[in-house]
């Protein structure tokens, strides 16, 4: 059985597809992280939002930290969808959902793969505004 | 030695291009790769922070490069 | 706008729109527990499970989860969807989704939701096995 | 005074009935109702524990019930 969906496309990501995915009989508890493209960044409203990604090194990375949160956490299955392009305000940018037989490793290892995704896998963002652009994290 | 970056994010950018070419004149290491880019790229050292990747993997300044290496420049990175 | 939507019903959970009904564009993530019946207990085989409701006081209790969840995080909008009735294997029992501007917040609200859920919610769940039925939690 | 109490789970079972009458021969509060329940139905006294609520709020023992309060026997809770 295969317990890790990793992908990377330029499609709009299909949440229920996501879900549907990590069930199984054995599984008790499913989190799910569901990110959007909010209408603003420190105050100032944002257009839309340019994702980019080094797509083979990209993969590689998640399915690291695939492989690292099933070392530490009893997870059955573990998904990771991320989207590239231009996306508009609520669209979504990235699906994860782990299942568990518990509820507790699920939270636990979903925060730890976002948290170490916006780490370390090489995916970038720009955000447009009325008045120019900026990729997110750039500069200090 | 002649190595091919390949550039992402806002070091496309400060490239003006998605690969450059580049003349490694001394040791063949990420480190005198990041040095050469940064005296032809000056902007490269006004970012948060870039790292290297060889072959798809994060390099450390002492790793020895080849020709054949898929190498690019990561700069800081925000996906999610 | 409404920011807390709390229901009890018999009839299938629809997952894809309890997350449409917390998105918004202020919210840039949105954490979602899902849970399933699991095929077994203790390493027993479970047929099905049936969801008893307190429904007037469990809505309250439920009610009252939310606030506090409002009070302790930056909360933008709050789901709670449970099931009642029998359920088979694989199927969804409760939906929590929480949507909030940082994905810290909408983890640790969502994680708060559920394990309070169980502690305070009158609802009750029992398991049918092949040779025999017990409510869950009732004896030490 | 006689009480009618609601019950759920297996409240449900070990009553037999989804509600039961109750005659309250001393205190009118949730203490003698459940020392009441006890004696008449001893299996109660064998779960992990029980909660009365009174309109739909988890009372203490001490809370004084009426004729017209909605009471009911809260067993383990197991939702979710």
């Amino acid at each position: 059985m295969l317990t890790t969906q990793i992908e990377i496309s330029d499609q709009p990501l299909n949440i229920q597809s996501c879900i549907d995915w990590v069930m199984s009989p054995q599984s008790g508890g499913i989190d799910v992280f569901i990110g959007t493209v909010r209408d603003s960044t420190k105050g100032k409203a944002v257009m839309r939002l340019e994702f980019e990604a080094y797509e083979p090194m990209a993969l590689k990375e998640m399915q690291k930290i695939a492989e690292r949160a099933f070392e530490k956490w009893p997870v059955q299955k573990l998904l990771i969808h991320h989207r590239t392009g231009i996306l508009q305000v609520g669209e979504v940018p990235v699906i994860i959902a782990i299942s568990c037989a518990h509820r507790q490793a699920a939270f636990e290892a979903c925060l730890y793969v976002i948290d170490t995704l916006k780490q370390t896998v090489p995916i970038w963002k720009k955000e447009i505004f009325e008045d120019g652009e900026v990729w997110v994290a750039a500069h200090p | 030695m002649k190595v091919n970056v390949l550039a992402f994010g806002i070091a496309k950018d400060i490239f003006g291009s998605s690969s450059v070419d580049v003349e490694l004149p001394g040791q063949n290491t990420t480190g005198s790769l990041k040095k050469s880019l940064e005296e032809r790229y000056p902007r490269l050292k006004q970012l948060a922070s870039y790292m290297v990747a060889v072959n798809n993997e994060y390099a450390p300044d002492q790793e020895i490069l080849t020709e054949r290496d898929e190498i690019a420049i990561i700069p800081p990175v925000s996906g999610g």
